[in-house]
């Protein structure tokens, strides 16, 4: 429901600018967007970010690479083992450490739960966006089941720091692949039910339908990545297209849309769980015997001298981590680039004569995670 | 996308385009611009499809370095792409090319001090407005390093991509490291 | 004196009339706000209220204490005296419409002629203090609150008249009791169930409640209309949000459902409040289940389905209808 | 005309589809806990703030001082000190406090002491009224502990 911009172009008179937020229901954290509104149809926007920074690049250029492990989990606090991941991914790819087969699985398997986990709590909070109370406390209750699952093999329920460099800190035992397994067989169940109370109902497709539509060409120019982009029928997935860790063993689809609107990447998200469900069940079912540590890991752990990249893919897109090395075991430079701050930034040119209960649910299909943007 | 089309198209613009090894790097190019050459490049990777990752900034002497990185949707193609600032820490924009830019080079302004030339918009984007001259991550003296510090040594002896850490490697650089900063 | 004597027995009457329809007001507020919280609740898998008296009954109360103690604030460059007004202009006027409902045969504040039209008059009513409210609070999100308000209830009054008007032409009267007499072999939603459908859906978008709340959409425009009340002024929103509730639903039942007609109950004269309370409460709790359910609708869609579905097919429906009763 | 219609109906059901799901969820047993009131069990496995382990043994900790985890901690929250005493090999710990608010919980500490004399508390209720309140002295802890 997009109002042509061109014949408002001559009547700027008639605007008047709402702030939405910092504190705002719908922005999901301290981010401030400034609305050029026309009547109620959003004529210009402007993201105001910076309210939670937290200086993450600065303090990792002042302590040892492996101390960083635990901020990764505080840029974004739905995808902690993703990011715990994609750091102990680059440190070992940077220092050449061998990670143990059961560490990898064991780290497939606590980070595709961690996506799922993303990916409900996105669903639950985006339908409260869109003015549906009830979906949340469904997905909440889901999610406590695979908080409780990692709660006992990692030790914490948000902010995990279970990674290491060279494996994982705890070993999983027989309970957890059996409440694993069990969760599994839940959440299938479940989908059925989540069909029937959101995905069907006309209010939600006539919401997210046509909206905020995005192009290949539009997220190229933004680096728009995830289920954005997989929404508009690019199949990029950093699991398959970088592949890293074990994900080349195992048979999974990644699902796209061809549309490009809010829809296509709701439908994409919502499909990415059950490809999720798929990846853990093989991983438990291949699970190989051993050590969960590399046997040499050294305490200082120094990083030869050069720049190293590490992409994974977060719940919101694609996650790199790039370390300028100056052969010491500090980071020169560390700089991470986060899925959301590039997908906010489509956000002036998506929403552009959106009305404004259009710009709540364009915003939402982002999926933003604040401490993410504001790094 | 051909790729020896694109590298063909890379040497028109830059003398310097190395093939590194992607399993240990994580990028399977680096390319070296001049700094009048970027926006050429950018137009170029946006006509190959690429899209942008991350722009940042690397300070180093002798001068802060800009680092562009473009990846490509359909094959695996990461591309690093590094120019310099001139003495007024100023560089082209490509923010025009690559609308994603306009954030990150706002950014890079705030952190670095990085002036980027016919910029749209360029307002502190974290930073509060009167914090604009902070640079929080600009190297202080001693610390900064030269940028053959922080660049990868020419492989020496059978570089095997997924091998231990040679200590006699680790503890060479550092002094380096510091040759530079006494210098 | 004489004149007093004769209007003594209208004035006490009227009184009375005052004072229970104080009680259905706040009472109705109390057992909806505590049955909404609750079926929330349950609909969502957790207990709702649990923590005052048992399973919560007395939360109600004490939320009303709390909200009588609030300060009341007036933001800057209000517009204080609207802006006082407007929570009054939506709880005072609805207490007169309940004085035409009939409750049973036996149980009727007035039995006026023109019953439905003052009922959908004083209706109206609240309307203007929403707009008032959003205008004077100096806040854009309220300012939005009440645009969206006083467009989406003027839209849908008309299908809600129109489906009320088909029932009237059967009945050839406005007299509510009248309709309930009416209504003896069959209920008029056997005979009319399209317009009682779209009655159903009018009243949802009247009533200001999800799918329809845009006026007050949390996660548009944080509270809509009411982002800057507190206190007791807020707590007068919802009193006459509640209350307006229970007289649509009212409507509903008289019009649709027969009102107080039911199995009467033995040793009980007058068993039909507790059928017309029952059909009543049975309305509420769909409104209450719904709200629940859906996600929001946005505002031009609202405007389509009422301009596309709803006012054509009551259109059609009246036509029908007037028709049927030319023929039979 | 056609879709007009379908669509009325196709949204309708959908619709009736929504609210069978709530109503059945209705007459489900709640799912939630009464936090306060009753309490779940938590994993042995949680991760609190780290505490000093009481040996059966030798009735009291293993700390021997080294000042490893001290070291370690990325974010500098713990404090061990020790001295010397006569016929005590080694030096005896004297001071151990961990500044809770700082820290991130990432188990260096704990990974990382020779003797295995750290662990993870159980303690999930915190709440204080000032942040001195989780300056927590290890020492003392481990002495009072049963």
């Amino acid at each position: 429901m997009a109002m042509d911009v061109e014949t408002l172009e001559d009547s700027r008179h008639h605007r008047y600018v709402l702030n939405m937020g910092p504190q705002h229901p719908s922005t999901h954290g301290v981010l401030r967007i400034l609305l050029e509104l026309e009547g109620e149809y959003a004529m210009e926007l402007l993201p105001v970010l910076g309210y939670g920074h937290r200086c993450h690049e600065k303090i990792a250029e002042h302590k040892p690479v492996k101390s960083f492990m635990p901020n990764t989990a505080r840029m974004d606090y739905l995808g902690a083992l993703i990011y715990n991941h994609g750091y102990a991914h680059l440190l070992e790819k940077a220092a050449g450490v061998e990670v143990p087969e059961r560490a990898e699985y064991i780290r497939v398997i606590t980070s595709e739960l961690n996506r799922i986990q993303s990916h409900l709590l996105w669903y639950g909070a985006y339908l409260l966006d869109l003015g549906a109370f009830t979906p949340i406390m469904y997905a909440f209750d889901d999610r406590e089941h695979i908080l409780d699952i990692l709660e006992d093999v990692t030790g914490s329920r948000l902010t995990y720091c279970y990674f290491r460099v060279g494996g994982v800190s705890k070993d999983i035992d027989d309970k957890f692949v059996t409440s694993t397994r069990a969760f599994i067989k839940r959440l299938r169940s479940r989908f059925p039910m989540y069909e029937d109370l959101v995905n069907g109902n006309i209010i939600l497709q006539k919401r997210l339908n046509d909206v905020g539509e995005l192009t290949p060409q539009l997220c190229a120019r933004y680096g728009v990545t995830g289920p954005l982009l997989r929404g508009t029928g690019v199949d990029y997935d950093m699991r398959r297209a970088e592949p890293y860790s074990i994900y080349p063993q195992f048979d999974f689809e990644i699902p796209t849309e061809t549309k490009g609107d809010c829809m296509a990447s709701f439908l994409v998200r919502f499909r990415e769980m059950e490809q999720s469900l798929r990846i853990i069940e093989q991983a438990l079912d291949g699970l190989p015997e051993g050590p969960v540590m590399a046997a040499k890991v050294p305490k200082k752990l120094k990083i030869p001298a050069g720049d190293y990249n590490a992409s994974v893919e977060a719940p919101r897109g694609e996650l790199s981590y790039y370390l300028v090395s100056d052969g010491s075991d500090v980071p020169y430079r560390l700089k991470v680039r986060t899925p959301s701050y590039s997908n906010l930034s489509v956000v002036p040119e998506m929403c552009q004569g959106m009305l404004l209960s259009d710009v709540v649910s364009a915003m939402g299909a982002l999926d933003l995670v604040i401490p993410e943007i504001d790094r | 996308m051909d790729i020896n089309q694109v590298k063909k198209q890379w040497q028109t613009l830059s003398t310097t385009i190395e093939d590194i090894d992607y399993a240990v790097s994580g990028h399977d190019y680096n390319i070296c611009l001049e700094r009048d050459k970027v926006r050429d490049f950018a137009t170029l990777m946006l006509e190959e499809g690429f899209y942008l990752v991350d722009l940042m900034a690397v300070h180093v002497t002798p001068a802060i370095e800009v680092v562009y990185q473009f990846a490509h949707f359909e094959t695996r193609c990461r591309v690093l792409a590094r120019a310099f600032v001139d003495d007024n820490s100023e560089i082209a924009t490509i923010a025009d090319i690559y609308q994603g830019a306009n954030w990150h080079e706002r950014e890079a302004r705030d952190l670095h001090g990085v002036v980027f030339v016919d910029h749209p918009y360029l307002f502190p984007l974290i930073l509060a407005e009167e914090d604009v001259d902070l640079k929080p991550l600009l190297k202080k003296e001693g610390t900064l390093k030269d940028i053959d510090a922080v660049r990868r040594k020419p492989p020496e002896p059978a570089p095997e991509p997924k091998t231990k850490v040679k200590p006699e490697g680790a503890e060479a650089k550092p002094e380096a490291a510091k040759s530079q900063e006494q210098s | 004196m004489e004149i007093f004597y004769s209007i003594l027995p209208d004035l006490i009457r009227m009184v009375v009339c005052a004072v229970c329809g104080a009680a259905i007001v706040f009472g109705n507020a109390l057992v909806m706000g505590y049955a909404e919280r609750k079926l929330a609740g349950h609909i969502m898998l957790r207990p709702g209220p649990m923590e005052v008296g048992f399973h919560g009954v007395y939360q109600l109360v004490v939320d009303g204490l709390k909200l009588m103690g609030k300060q009341l604030v007036v933001p800057k460059n209000a517009d204080r005296p609207l802006f006082m007004l407007a929570p009054l202009l939506a709880f005072a006027p609805v207490f007169v419409p309940l004085l035409v409902i009939p409750f049973s045969d036996k149980i009727q504040g007035f039995d006026l002629d023109i019953g439905l039209l003052v009922i959908l008059a004083l209706a109206s009513i609240n309307l203007l203090a929403i707009l008032i409210g959003g205008w004077s609070s100096n806040n854009k999100y309220s300012l939005f609150g009440a645009f969206r308000a006083v467009s989406q209830n003027v839209a849908y009054e008309i299908p809600m008249l129109l489906s009320l008007l088909s029932i009237i032409f059967m009945t050839n009267t406005f007299s509510l009791k009248g309709v309930v007499a009416a209504q003896s072999p069959v209920w008029f939603i056997v005979i009319q169930p399209l317009a009682f459908l779209i009655y159903l859906v009018a009243i949802v978008a009247e009533t200001n409640r999800a799918p329809f709340d845009l006026p007050e959409a949390e996660s548009e425009l944080t509270a809509g209309f009411h982002t800057e009340y507190a206190g007791m002024s807020f707590s007068l929103f919802v009193l006459g949000e509640y209350a307006n509730m229970f007289i649509v639903c009212s409507v509903a039942t008289v019009f649709f459902l027969g009102g107080s007609s039911g199995i009467p109950l033995p040793y009980f004269e007058y068993s039909g409040i507790i059928w017309f309370l029952l059909k009543v409460y049975l309305l509420m709790f769909f409104l209450i289940w719904i709200r629940w359910t859906y996600p929001r609708t946005r505002f031009d869609q609202l405007m389509n389905f009422c301009w596309k579905y709803l006012i054509p097919f009551s259109l059609v429906n009246l036509i029908i209808t007037v028709v049927m009763v030319k023929l039979l | 005309m056609k879709s007009y219609f379908s669509e009325l109906f196709t949204g309708a059901w959908s619709l009736i589809l929504g609210l069978k799901v709530t109503i059945k969820a209705l007459f489900t047993p709640i799912v939630t806990c009464q936090y306060p009131r009753e309490k779940l069990e938590i994993t042995p496995n949680y991760r609190g703030h780290i505490d000093l382990v009481k040996f059966a043994d030798t009735g009291t900790h293993k700390c021997i001082t080294c000042g490893s985890c001290m070291r370690d901690c990325p974010s500098d929250c713990i404090v061990v000190d020790g001295e010397k005493r006569e016929g005590v090999k080694g030096k005896a710990l004297t001071v151990f406090t961990l500044d809770f608010t700082k820290c991130s919980l990432c188990g260096a500490c704990v990974e990382v002491c020779p003797t295995k004399a750290l662990d993870y508390s159980n303690e999930y209720e915190l709440a204080g009224y000032a942040r001195e309140d989780f300056h927590y002295d290890l020492l003392k802890r481990v002495e009072e502990r049963e």
